[in-house]
């Protein structure tokens, strides 16, 4: 017969870890694939918006006209921090494993910011409007990692 | 497809097309008190249900509330190892995660005592000869390696007891089940 | 106060297959989106609000993906609202819009609905590993296999029905252009032969996992009635229901769901149908195994309980029986899993708009579309018809 | 004409960096339990069921699916469920009274963000080609944006010390808060950078917690509740979620939504932002044209408890609350999402002796 008795409401509750890990495979279209192409090439790209303004990285779309861009346009290399943020321990999962900053670097020819880091050495090196370029890494595949960094303009 | 125009640079290089981005996440994961009740009992070799005061239904493995009536449930059941096989699936082929020899059977399985199955495998009988209700009970692991989870039961198997009634899930709750055709749904109202 | 009418105007959906190599997230939900936009000959900007909805989010392995899509879905400065109510979510979606209208809100919302599986692997997101769980659900078709012997059982429908649903879907699938699976040489026997995955499930007997979305204008009567003056004749919407009930209840019936059967009940007092048999001319029901049509057939008033079968068997439910239901090729045919109940509401008015090419039902006036979703637990459906309401 | 809905009702659990005790259903059932017990009300009595919750915060698909068991939901009921914070939720539930078929709605959502690493589980909402990647994690971001206000002279960081000293002490006050303390913004400024320009105390706790609100149309509302928060405008708006493309010193989705909400349209006694990073209170303030005479987040706002998907919905809780109390006659509400205020809801709620509701 079920023996029946009150819940042990103090039971240890149980946990256990949990991993979520899935290694995702995106097909790009044209528009961010052009943008990824150009990062293994060591180029960077926009796209034109019926404003004329350029986009970077490209929009698949006209931000004020909602229609599909198709003009992809050279940009860059170098470019100007317009905002940034200074990490000085650096999470296991960013891209660089030493101090460093978080930026949104508008790059010549660019009329609006792309997120990336700068590879400054000391937050002292860091200051809004400063001048910056790519640094690439050699084993690029056409992804965003392709671009290591930027780092602070020589001369 | 969008047709696009590339600068002159990119012109005649092979475009990229994919791109494979790993990602993981770590978390954490709790199943809860009344979860933690049960799979203590588990790890016991004993199989702990949860009645609701309202409806008096016993549910196994109990989630700490009565869906019915959005109470805790709070009288725990200790349950019979045994019970009878509402209904059943055959399943032929290999899952991500899976390490059973196919054929093999999942079934929902009403633990007597209980008043919601749970799903489980049926093994020690080829899986032609498994049928919605014949009996069943727990074949558990050794005790050494008793642990938990509900894997610690390792499957269920036929007990040779003659075949039970069953009760569909449903079928004996007098919803009327689609029977309104053409009128009003049951619990719908005018 | 009270509910104004509403009309779709527009209507698009991509091509579905396996993988669209060819686009990116972005660019398939705006395929679609353009596509309604260009049906119901309007821009971006005549957009009010956008109402978009999908599946687990874990499939794409993006967190609530609206946000990142919210330029490409033209919604920059408007209202953006994300839905997810699992496999029925593509249904809820176009219900939650048609609200906004009927609420007098908008004048004009797009919805969308999208999956793009092939980023991850549907099995993989629909079985992650829960820990203390052993892993033996094998799927959605492990899910659904017991429910579709207990119908089975119940019914006493014999074997060869689910074959029929599937050779019946798939044949109509040949004549839609946007389904994902396109099966030529298709006969009763090489369903019939195709191996038993989840026993009763056969292998053709159940859906494909497809990249897709599909979209919806929908507007207000005046929007509707312009639309109507200029020869692009719009579907009413003549009755939306929701329903959902829970997981773990010992009093549900899996087999012919009560929430199910509520939903129908509701959508069918709002538009007037007393006997939904004779006066509904075509369903777009959400099936992805084929054994889940007698069961809605049954659950949604269109048979008695455990006649369901008799209808298909007796050839009631083809493209040019009295009820045709998934002239589409619905779900069996193409299944992005957070678009497919978008892709039945959607080709509900395609038909009373007289719109479905060659997959249509003649002089269709008035169509019902149907989306479940978790555990056969949660209901979506609508009434269109080509007259208003 | 829209027809009158108010708030009739707000129950919260404590919100604490980790509920490890319990799951999802566990924690939803009491609260559940309360918002209708104070209003005298059950299941039965609602008309339609809304939920907010995200599948990224616990790490499982499919998370609202089990939890919708903790209500209780049989017979079937009208329901539906946001990947959205519980204030989308029950904008849905607002629509949904606006058709006038039903009378009553419950509105809960449920958070679990100490579950995961919530700084990058936050960054799979990010364009998953070109930011994702690099795992730029919300403190980060954050801390872009404050630079970026800073910079263009709208603030100090002074000024986000005294909003995070104000804001904890407020928190003193809120039995359910996480993170209260009473010291001076000038000793805050002495502390290291975490992510500069943001120190620790700018940045929001993690937090579990859950929440619900009833709501009635009507004459439903006077019934259960003797003084209704009617809900006298709500609207929501987005930008895109690439930070180069908006200006990050203001919110324009904000200032929009406001205007369409009628914010302007009286005396504000009580405003709840939902501000997580204590510069966005400062943009927030802006965006909504808040003055002195307003108090702002009474309540400690996110600062002194953040649940994830929840922390919107409790805003217009707390508000409605001031209303059902007495101590506000007109209140806004105002709930985020995205990086940096992508997306944002503003909710006017109203007292009777208000001027709002409509007859």
């Amino acid at each position: 017969m079920p023996l029946v008795t009150e819940p042990t409401r103090a039971v240890q509750v149980l946990s256990a870890p949990l991993v979520i890990e899935y290694p995702f495979k995106r097909t790009t279209g044209p528009v961010v694939g052009a943008f990824l192409t150009g990062l293994r090439e060591r180029i960077l790209l926009g796209t034109r918006a019926s404003d004329g303004r350029v986009i970077v990285p490209p929009a698949e779309s006209d931000p004020v006209t909602g229609d599909d861009l198709t003009e992809l346009v050279e940009v860059g290399p170098g470019g100007e921090v317009t905002t940034w943020a200074w990490v000085h321990h650096p999470h296991p999962k960013h891209p660089l494993d030493r101090p460093f900053a978080w930026a949104l670097v508008r790059l010549d020819g660019a009329d609006t910011a792309m997120l990336h880091v700068v590879d400054a050495g000391t937050v002292d090196a860091m200051r809004t409007g400063m001048r910056v370029e790519p640094r690439w890494r050699d084993e690029r595949e056409g992804a965003i990692g392709d671009l290591a960094c930027f780092t602070p303009e020589q001369g | 497809m969008v047709d696009v125009v590339l600068p002159e640079s990119l012109r005649g290089v092979e475009p990229v097309r994919s791109v494979r981005i790993p990602a993981r996440l770590e978390y954490r994961y709790t199943p809860g008190a009344a979860s933690s009740r049960f799979l203590r009992g588990i790890a016991e070799k004993r199989i702990l249900g949860e009645r609701c005061s309202v409806c008096q239904k016993v549910y196994v493995p109990p989630r700490g509330a009565c869906p019915t009536d959005g109470v805790p449930t709070a009288e725990q059941v200790e349950l019979a190892h045994a019970g009878t096989v509402v209904s059943f699936c055959v399943v032929n082929v290999a899952f991500y995660g899976q390490e059973m020899e196919i054929p093999y059977v999942t079934a929902n399985i009403r633990l007597d005592g209980s008043d919601l199955p749970i799903m489980h495998l049926i093994q020690e009988c080829p899986a032609d000869e498994v049928r919605i209700g014949m009996r069943v009970e727990a074949v558990w692991v050794d005790d050494a390696d008793l642990g938990p989870t509900l894997e610690s039961i390792r499957w269920f198997r036929p007990t040779g007891e003659p075949d039970a009634d069953v009760d569909i899930p449903g079928e004996g709750v007098g919803t009327g089940l689609g029977s309104w055709v053409g009128g009003t749904a049951p619990g719908e109202g005018p | 106060m009270g509910k104004d009418r509403v009309a779709v105007v527009g209507i698009g959906q991509t091509e579905h297959q396996a993988t669209r190599g060819d686009v990116s997230m972005a660019g398939l939900v705006r395929e679609a989106a353009a596509r309604a936009l260009a049906d119901a000959e309007v821009s971006w900007a005549d957009i009010d609000a956008v109402v978009i909805g999908k599946a687990p989010d874990f499939f794409e392995g993006v967190m609530m993906p609206e946000l990142y899509l919210a330029d490409a879905l033209g919604a920059s400065g408007k209202p953006l609202f994300r839905v997810h109510t699992a496999g029925s979510v593509g249904g809820s979606t176009s219900i939650v819009a048609a609200q906004l209208v009927q609420a007098g809100i908008h004048e004009r919302v797009l919805t969308v609905a999208f999956e793009k599986q092939s980023e991850s692997e549907a099995m993989w997101a629909l079985s992650m590993p829960i820990p203390f769980q052993p892993p033996l659900h094998a799927g959605a078709g492990g899910y659904f296999a017991p429910h579709i012997r207990s119908y089975i059982r119940r019914a006493q429908a014999p074997d060869h029905i689910g074959i029929l649903v599937a050779l019946k879907d798939r044949t109509n699938a040949l004549r839609n252009p946007h389904a994902h699976l396109h099966e030529h040489d298709i006969t009763f026997h090489s369903i019939k032969d195709s191996l038993m995955l989840w026993d009763p499930i056969r292998y053709a007997e159940t859906c494909p996992s497809s990249d897709g979305a599909c979209a919806m204008v929908l507007a207000s009567e005046a929007v509707g009635d312009e639309a109507a003056a200029a020869g692009r004749t719009p579907a009413w919407v003549h009755g939306t229901a929701m329903r959902s009930e829970p997981t773990m209840s010992a009093d549900r019936d899996t087999v012919l769901p009560l929430g199910g059967a509520q939903c129908a009940a509701e959508v069918y007092r709002q538009a007037g149908i007393t006997d939904p048999r004779r006066q509904v001319d075509c369903a777009e029901i959400y099936v992805p195994f084929s054994w889940f049509e007698p069961m809605w057939l049954e659950n949604l008033g269109f048979a008695e309980p455990g006649q369901g079968w008799r209808l298909v068997e007796d050839g009631a439910t083809a493209l040019d029986g009295d009820l045709p239901v998934n002239m589409s090729g619905g779900v069996l045919s193409s299944n992005p899993i957070g678009a497919s109940g978008m892709l039945r509401f959607a080709e509900a008015a395609m038909q009373v708009r007289g719109a479905a090419g060659e997959h249509q039902v003649d002089g269709a006036r008035l169509a019902v579309g149907h989306a479940y979703g978790g555990g056969s637990q949660f209901f979506a459906m609508w009434v269109v018809g080509a007259d208003k309401p | 004409m829209k027809r009158d809905v108010a708030v009739i009702s707000f129950a919260q659990s404590a919100h604490v960096r980790a509920v490890d005790s319990e799951n999802e259903v566990e924690m939803l059932m009491p609260v559940v339990g309360d918002v209708l017990g104070a209003i005298d009300m059950t299941m039965d009595d609602i008309g339609f069921t809304c939920s907010g919750s995200t599948d990224y915060l616990a790490g499982q698909a499919f998370s609202f699916v089990m939890i919708l068991d903790g209500v209780g939901p049989w017979p079937p009921i009208q329901e539906s469920h946001v990947e959205m914070d519980g204030a989308w939720a029950l904008y849905e539930a607002w629509v949904k009274l606006q058709l006038g078929e039903i009378d009553t709605a419950l509105v809960y959502c449920c958070a679990r963000a100490s579950a995961g690493d919530l700084p990058m589980v936050l960054t799979r909402q990010l364009d998953p080609y070109t930011a994702g990647p690099l795992w730029p994690d919300s403190i980060s971001l954050a801390a872009l944006q404050a630079r970026a206000l800073i910079d263009a002279g709208k603030a100090t960081e002074a000024d986000m010390a005294e909003v995070a000293a104000r804001s904890r002490r407020a928190a003193l006050d809120n039995p359910v808060a996480q993170l209260a303390w009473d010291r001076p913004a000038g000793e805050l400024l002495t502390e290291d950078h975490l992510v500069a320009p943001l120190r620790r105390h700018d940045c929001p706790p993690i937090s579990d917690g859950v929440a619900a609100v009833a709501l009635a149309a009507g004459d439903a509302a006077g019934d259960r509740c003797r003084r209704p928060a009617w809900i006298s405008g709500i609207d929501h708006r987005v930008e895109p979620i690439h930070l180069g493309l908006r200006d990050l010193t203001e919110s324009r989705s904000t200032r929009l939504a406001a205007e369409r909400a009628g914010v302007h349209d009286g005396p504000l006694d009580v405003a709840e932002l939902h501000a997580p990073f204590t510069h966005q209170e400062l943009i927030l303030r802006d965006a909504l044209g808040l003055d002195a005479t307003t108090a702002v987040n009474p309540s400690g706002g996110a600062l002194a408890a953040n649940p994830m998907m929840t922390a919107g919905l409790v805003r217009i809780g707390e508000v409605a609350s001031h209303i059902h109390d007495g101590t506000a006659n007109r209140g806004v509400a105002h709930a985020t999402s995205g990086p940096c205020l992508q997306q944002n809801l503003v909710c006017v709620l109203e007292g009777d002796g208000a001027g709002g509701r409509r007859r």
